[in-house]
């Protein structure tokens, strides 16, 4: 065995953590690298795993800008972004712990499988040490089961669901996105304000997890406020045509739709809803009101000018006057010519809070740097006062609630924030019920 | 003793009737030959024997077992065989392949799932495909892909297909159709010889007379539909019906 | 009753997207016996087309206006489209306005032309091969179709709105008796029908009422004979493959004010297309139209609220459940010739 | 020896040998090179040619040999891959459990879709395996979430019951204790290879899967499918029944699928909806067609080839190429950068499609045509020529 030898580096959580003896041969213990992919050489590998192809290809190409963004402020190039104003001042603009950050991306397809295959190819082949991006939560939720068994770190990109830091919570998983049960806890009160307590609510909802649960979410904060919920009503994801879907909702007595659409769908059920004239109408007496429980500005594009006046909620918005965004829309619009979407913000301060946490707990281990992570407290990265709880790894940050806007001044300008809801109003119990069931398990170095 | 018997057959398609009130005995160890001027429904007898068409009405024996209701290749493995007008092979394989088929159907019956064993090992069959190939000729193109055969050739192979499987009956759509007169006297000369060899019950449907008389023992004339004389070949030959028949078509 | 209604009007409006879409892959598949996987892709180039135009249209003039900032506060530019700029504000953007339709003008000659260099350049040579080869080389144009139109327009649907006297919905509902609100239906959808009835209508006529029409379909029942006859039968499946192209590309540009476009729309649609196409019987030109129809108004009942829950998940399965059902006791669908796409 | 004759003994070794040694020939670049970029011998990358070259060569049974052609193979895949994970979760992290139902589950779903589109032929055929998949993957993805787990995919859990697992038994997927990921790494001055416990697993059983299929393909069963194709009127009137032989190569490459959906389980702990979508039933359909159906290896060249495009094109992105092309003066770099950027990263799927045109149109037979092209061109002709059955003479 004196050519062969096993390293760390491609073992995905191996023999060696079950202590089964086959694959336990005792030259692990003596190996250099105490956890997966440790970096060599003065270079850190980080993989971007986002959507290059489907759907979502336009979000993920954004993401994949606002990484580089990242990547280029840590090595100390460009004006530094938003690292001049997180709270934290460990970043230096020397890489990360010195060693230079380089980075491989791959192509997720909007797949479980495809995106596997693809962090599993980073971690194995290119030796990554945290894996982060994605837009879907299904992609988002098993890449992260992927990365706690490999032992790296999985910093989540675009995922909305309640079960991704619920359910589906894993100890190297992190998640700066906001979720269901945050929209809808947002987003209530403003909808109770303006559309008044009593109105009857019909619920179009993606017939998948995600929809589920935001459908779930939704429906309890408004009933909270003295809505009724008459109907739900599930719609297969590969329908493109939702009129049969709408058409039945005026009869039904309900004066208000909602939405718990995403991305194609919610842009062709919106169109839809909005061609069968439902806000023209009025019902029980009031007018009749469409609301799209989450935006994405790029995809709220899509829709044209059918959003103006509908009410939504989305994590960050490159209007936003706040000193860390206002550095970020800076940096991002001077090298790409058009302002960041919500997906870039969320992978960029990614990539800012690991590079940071690597800093502050002076090591890659993913144990380190996921204890440097939990309940981490920061400021300075949009969104006000932000904390990485540790009891999820969920972040609690404030919430915007947003409009389409009415008389767009650029072809960016689609969306307008009404009100920022503080972090207070959003927050949950670690125990609340819509997120029981799983459990955080212990961090995995490999 | 009759090998098929044939009784009062109908049958129409829609308002057209193709076949009224057939009877006909097939003699075995006999060359049958069914004639008729086109359109008398010769074709459509022939597949209603086959288990292609089902008659109407009326009873279909063979062996003294009904054919109504059977699938071909159930009628098949009973030990009917057939030539079709256009040759009917398996294009894509080699010809000793398409011999082989056939030797598997009579020694495996209509289904065996032979996965493991290996063709190469198989004696037997190839044994008995080769002497076929030899008695029809064909050894030397063994190797050929069907498909690229001459249309005689194609014609000979699936006639030693149909004979590899030694069927008790062999049905043979104009055997001859579409060749030239010293192929026709090489499939006649071939097909007598099968006869006196294996002792074939054969029924043919031919145009051409020469096949006919060389080789039929008995005539059946099939006209619109129905069986005007069954006879003797010399009895038939200046037969007044058959002539009217025959006439009345040139006439039209 | 009223939501009897209600489901039929949105069955025919699904149903006319489907009938368009197999009637041309029908074309195709009859005259030619391509199985042409790139069909999807000709529908969404159709689509794409509207694109284009209003892309075209809203070409600007590009102005810097002082007294404006843009996101990183420099003066902001003004674009003022080239249309408003020669026809006069009013004209010009009532010519914006009207860019889908007007795009039917635009992308009849662009589909004509892309089904006309598909057949010379590709599918010429593909008639005598397997119909496995036909899918393959199919498939792959269609995912180059689809790339090319990507690096141009990206992932995102585009907005492609109907022109404002048909944004609105109508109280079909009222006319017939009912109350109020009962049924609503939209204008666009409407003129999404009515076109493609003409559409279908006109396909029909060309086929049966012309001399050309009907040496394609003799060609069509029987090539080697007509082609026999010294007509250059060839010629006119060109031809026809380009009306094909021509009727997926006026379903596409016509669909867009109801589905915002992008560039992978076509292969949302290719696999319903073919299953219409075969509900309806291979060949049958009658059978894909009735398929399309048949499947659109079944599609559009299973979602009613109603039936989902006595059945959860019904509209998730109802158009493959019944093409499996129509197969399975038609066996060459509704109206399929014998022998055509058995082998 | 086998049961297989000098020649066919010969291929096989041949075949045997390719495989074991695949993590030298997929890794044949050194460290730190800028070709090391095409380098592919890592284990998922390996464990995925090899699983999805198992699905190919049982597809390539139904369509190679009988012409019919199954968009719903998918369907197998998935149904694998749920009934293996359900056995991590019930009974045992060991492999073996999991495989063997994953076969039994998915050759029964195959005997029952089989029977059903088996009654019709041609594209009638297709489209009723299409619309099954379709069913399922749609059911899959909502409606059967309590089974499948719908959107996320069926996952293992710590809390799973796992009867037959002791306390020290590995948490992963294993054989006898042999843990899937475990990996051993040789550095050969710049070269590196990865031996993977999991990728040889799946190598064993591909080797195994092709020794099957050889079989297979010289029985007198893969005689009759071959008759299916050719002339299914002159087999019943030959005396054969076409339908169970149909039947019965259906079932096979259904089992195949499910053993593939199985390994698939097996190697990544999760099964997705998304494998029951028509995209990955037509994937294998273009592996095959890609390869050359009908030949013995042309299907697993094309899983090897897709599955190696989807995962290394789709990874060079801009800043590879810039760091490829920085000898280049600045303009000529970022126009050359800009034109090969079109064709990887996210444009890889434009090199996908093109491929399938290039090889349809210039080598009908697919890229086994094209081995045997260059073979002809070199004026020799080996004996995997004929055995591999990569002309168009039919191996008798």
């Amino acid at each position: 065995m004196s050519l062969i030898k096993p390293t760390r580096r491609g073992l995905l959580k191996g023999g060696a953590y079950a202590g089964a003896a086959l694959a336990t041969p005792t030259f692990f213990t003596s190996q250099a690298n105490a956890y997966t992919n440790a970096p060599s050489g003065g270079k850190v590998t980080l993989g971007f795993n986002v959507p290059q192809t489907g759907p979502y290809a336009d979000e993920g190409g954004d993401e994949l800008r606002a990484y580089q963004l990242a990547v280029e402020h840590l090595n100390g190039g460009g004006d530094g972004g938003m690292m001049n104003t997180f709270s934290s001042k460990a970043l230096k603009g020397n890489g990360i712990l010195g060693n230079k950050v380089e980075f491989v991306t791959g192509d997720t397809q909007t797949k479980s499988d495809a995106a596997r295959a693809s962090a599993k190819s980073m971690i194995e082949k290119d030796g990554a040490v945290m894996i982060t991006g994605g837009s879907s939560s299904g992609v988002a939720i098993a890449v992260q089961g992927l990365c706690q068994e490999a032992g790296v770190i999985f910093m989540a990109g675009l995922t909305h669901s309640n079960d991704t830091t619920g359910k589906d919570k894993k100890a190297n998983g992190f998640r700066h996105f906001f979720n269901g049960y945050m929209s809808a806890a947002a987003l209530a009160p403003v909808l109770a304000k303006m559309y008044g307590t009593d109105r009857k609510a019909y619920h179009l909802t993606a017939d998948y997890t995600w929809g589920w649960t935001q459908q779930e979410s939704i429906a309890a904060a408004t009933e909270a406020k003295g809505w009724e919920t008459v109907k739900n009503v599930l719609t297969p994801l590969a329908t493109t045509d939702f009129s049969s879907y709408v058409a039945p909702v005026l009869n039904s007595g309900a004066d208000i739709l909602v939405l718990n659409h995403y991305g194609g769908n919610m842009i062709n059920s919106l169109t839809a809803a909005v061609q069968f004239g439902l806000r023209d109408k009025q019902v029980n007496g009031k007018n009749f009101e469409i609301v799209v429980p989450l935006y994405s500005r790029l995809m709220a594009k899509g829709a044209g000018e059918n959003v103006k006046g509908i009410f939504g909620s989305t994590n960050w918005h490159w209007s936003l006057q706040d000193e860390g965004s206002k550095a970020f829309v800076k940096s991002f619009g001077t090298k790409y010519g058009f302002p960041p979407s919500q997906a870039a913000h969320t992978v960029y301060c990614q990539t800012l809070l690991y590079a940071d946490a690597c800093e502050r707990a002076g090591t890659h281990n993913p144990c380190g740097v996921g204890e440097a992570l939990e309940g981490f407290k920061f400021s300075g990265l949009g969104n006000g006062d932000v904390e990485y709880r540790a009891d999820d790894h969920q972040c609690f940050k404030d919430v915007l609630v947003v409009k389409g806007k009415e008389n767009p001044t650029s072809e960016f300008d689609v969306l307008e924030v009404v009100e920022v809801t503080p972090r207070e109003q959003v927050e949950y119990a670690p125990d609340h019920p819509m997120f029981a069931g799983g459990e955080l398990g212990k961090c995995n170095a490999g | 003793m009759s090998i098929l018997e044939v009784q009062n057959v109908n049958k129409s398609f829609g308002g057209l009737k193709a076949l009224q009130n057939v009877n006909l005995k097939v003699e075995e160890g006999t060359i049958h030959a069914i004639i008729g001027p086109n359109g008398a429904g010769k074709s459509t007898l022939l597949n209603c024997f086959v288990g292609k068409l089902i008659p109407d009405t009326g009873s279909v024996m063979f062996n003294g077992q009904s054919l109504l209701g059977k699938k071909p290749y159930e009628i098949n493995q009973m030990g009917v065989s057939r030539v079709f007008q256009t040759p009917e092979i398996f294009g894509d394989l080699s010809v000793f392949e398409n011999v082989m088929i056939p030797c598997f159907a009579k020694r495996d019956g209509a289904f065996r799932m032979h996965a493991i064993e290996r063709v190469e090992r198989e004696v037997d069959i190839r044994e008995a495909a080769e002497q076929m190939l030899i008695d029809v000729d064909m050894i030397d193109k063994k190797h050929m892909i069907a498909s690229s055969l001459s249309r005689g050739d194609k014609r000979r192979l699936e006639m030693a297909m149909c004979l590899s499987q030694n069927p008790q009956l062999l049905l043979l759509d104009e055997p001859t159709a579409g060749m030239a007169r010293a192929d026709t006297n090489n499939t006649i000369e071939l097909l007598a010889r099968i006869q006196d060899r294996r002792h074939i019950t054969m029924a043919i449907i031919e145009h051409d007379m020469h096949v006919v008389f060389s080789l039929a023992q008995k005539i059946s004339v099939l006209a619109q539909g129905t069986v005007i004389v069954e006879d003797l070949p010399e009895n038939i030959k200046g037969h007044p019906k058959v002539k009217e028949a025959y006439l009345g078509e040139a006439a039209e | 009753m009223d939501q009897i209604i209600l489901q039929m009007l949105n069955g025919l409006d699904k149903g006319s997207a489907y009938a368009l879409i197999a009637l041309g892959l029908t074309l195709i598949f009859g005259t030619l016996g391509v199985v042409n996987f790139a069909h999807g892709a000709l529908f969404m180039i159709g689509s794409f087309c509207a694109v284009t135009l209003q892309k075209l249209l809203n070409l600007s003039v590009v102005t810097i206006d002082p007294t404006k900032t843009d996101f990183l506060g420099n003066p902001a530019k003004i674009k003022t489209p080239y249309v408003e700029a020669w026809f006069g504000p009013e004209m010009g953007a009532a010519i914006i306005d009207w860019s889908v339709p007007l795009a039917i003008l635009f992308a009849i000659p662009v589909m004509l032309f892309i089904g006309w260099a598909m057949e010379r350049g590709l599918i010429k040579h593909f008639y005598k091969r397997p119909h496995a080869d036909q899918i393959l080389v199919t498939f792959g144009l269609a995912i180059v179709l689809q790339e090319v139109i990507k690096q141009f327009y990206g992932a995102n649907p585009i907005p492609t709105p109907a022109p404002d006297m048909f944004k609105g919905s109508f109280d079909f509902g009222q006319m017939i008796g009912f109350e109020a609100n009962k049924i609503i239906y939209p204008y666009w959808r409407i003129v999404y029908f009515m076109f493609s009835m003409v559409i279908v209508a006109g396909v029909f006529s060309f086929l049966r009422f012309t001399t050309f029409g009907m040496v394609v379909r003799a060609g069509m029942a029987d090539r080697e004979t007509v082609g026999l006859l010294g007509i250059n039968i060839d010629k006119r499946f060109t031809i026809m493959f380009g009306v094909a192209a021509a009727v997926a590309g006026l379903a596409g540009v016509m669909y867009t004010p109801i589905n915002s476009p992008n560039y992978h729309m076509g292969m949302d649609f290719l696999v319903l297309s073919f299953v219409v196409v075969v509900v309806g019987g291979m060949g049958s030109l009658p059978g894909a139209v009735l398929a399309g129809f048949l499947l659109g108004i079944l599609e559009s009942f299973a979602s009613m609220n109603e039936i989902k829950s006595i059945l959860p998940g019904i509209d998730q399965i109802i158009i493959y459940l019944v093409a499996i059902i129509i197969l399975l006791t038609r066996p060459r669908g509704l109206m399929g010739k014998k022998g055509v796409m058995e082998d | 020896m086998l049961g297989l004759n000098k020649k066919d003994t010969k291929f096989l070794l041949i075949v045997i040998c390719l495989t074991l040694a695949t993590p030298f020939l997929m890794q044949p670049f050194a460290e730190g090179t800028a070709l090391a970029q095409f380098n592919g011998g890592y284990p998922d990358l390996m464990q995925r040619v090899a699983i999805f070259g198992i699905f190919a060569i049982g597809f390539n049974i139904l369509f190679g040999l009988t012409g019919y052609l199954s968009f719903g193979h998918a369907a197998f895949l998935g149904v694998g891959s749920y009934s293996a994970v359900w056995m991590f979760k019930l009974l045992s992290m060991n492999i073996i459990p999991g495989i063997i139902l994953a076969m039994i589950m998915s050759g029964l779903f195959a005997l029952l879709i089989g029977y059903i589109s088996l009654r019709r032929s041609g594209i009638y055929f297709s489209i009723l395996t299409l619309a099954f998949a379709q069913m399922s993957y749609n059911l899959a993805y909502s409606v059967l979430t309590p089974i499948t787990n719908g959107e996320t995919g069926l996952q293992v859990r710590p809390t799973d019951v796992r009867l037959l697992d002791g306390a020290n038994a590995p948490d992963y997927p294993n054989l006898f204790g042999w843990t899937m990921s475990t990996s051993y790494k040789w550095e050969l001055g710049a070269h590196q290879f990865t031996f993977n416990v999991g990728f040889y697993v799946c190598a064993v059983i591909a080797i195994a899967a092709f020794y099957l299929s050889l079989r297979i393909f010289r029985s007198p069963f893969g005689l009759m499918l071959r008759a299916v194709k050719s002339n299914q009127q002159r087999m019943s009137y030959t005396g054969l029944n076409p339908k169970p032989y149909t039947l019965a190569a259906f079932v096979i490459s259904g089992m195949y699928a499910g053993l593939a959906g199985g390994l698939l389980a097996s190697m990544d702990p999760l099964a997705g909806a998304e494998r029951m979508q028509w995209t990955v039933g037509g994937e294998v359909v273009v592996m095959t067609i890609l390869g050359g159906a009908g030949t013995l290896l042309g299907p697993v060249l094309g899983a090897g080839a897709i599955k190696y495009l989807e995962n290394i094109f789709s990874k060079i992105n801009e800043s590879v190429l810039h760091s490829w092309f920085s000898f280049l003066p600045d303009g000529l770099e970022d126009a050359v950068v800009w034109l090969f950027a079109r064709f990887t990263g996210d444009g890889w799927h434009l090199t996908l499609g093109l491929l399938f045109m290039a090889v349809v149109i210039f080598l009908p037979g697919g890229l086994m045509e094209g081995g045997a092209r260059i073979r002809a061109k070199f004026g020799r002709r080996g004996d995997i020529d004929e055995t591999g059955a990569a002309t168009k003479t039919p191996a008798e």
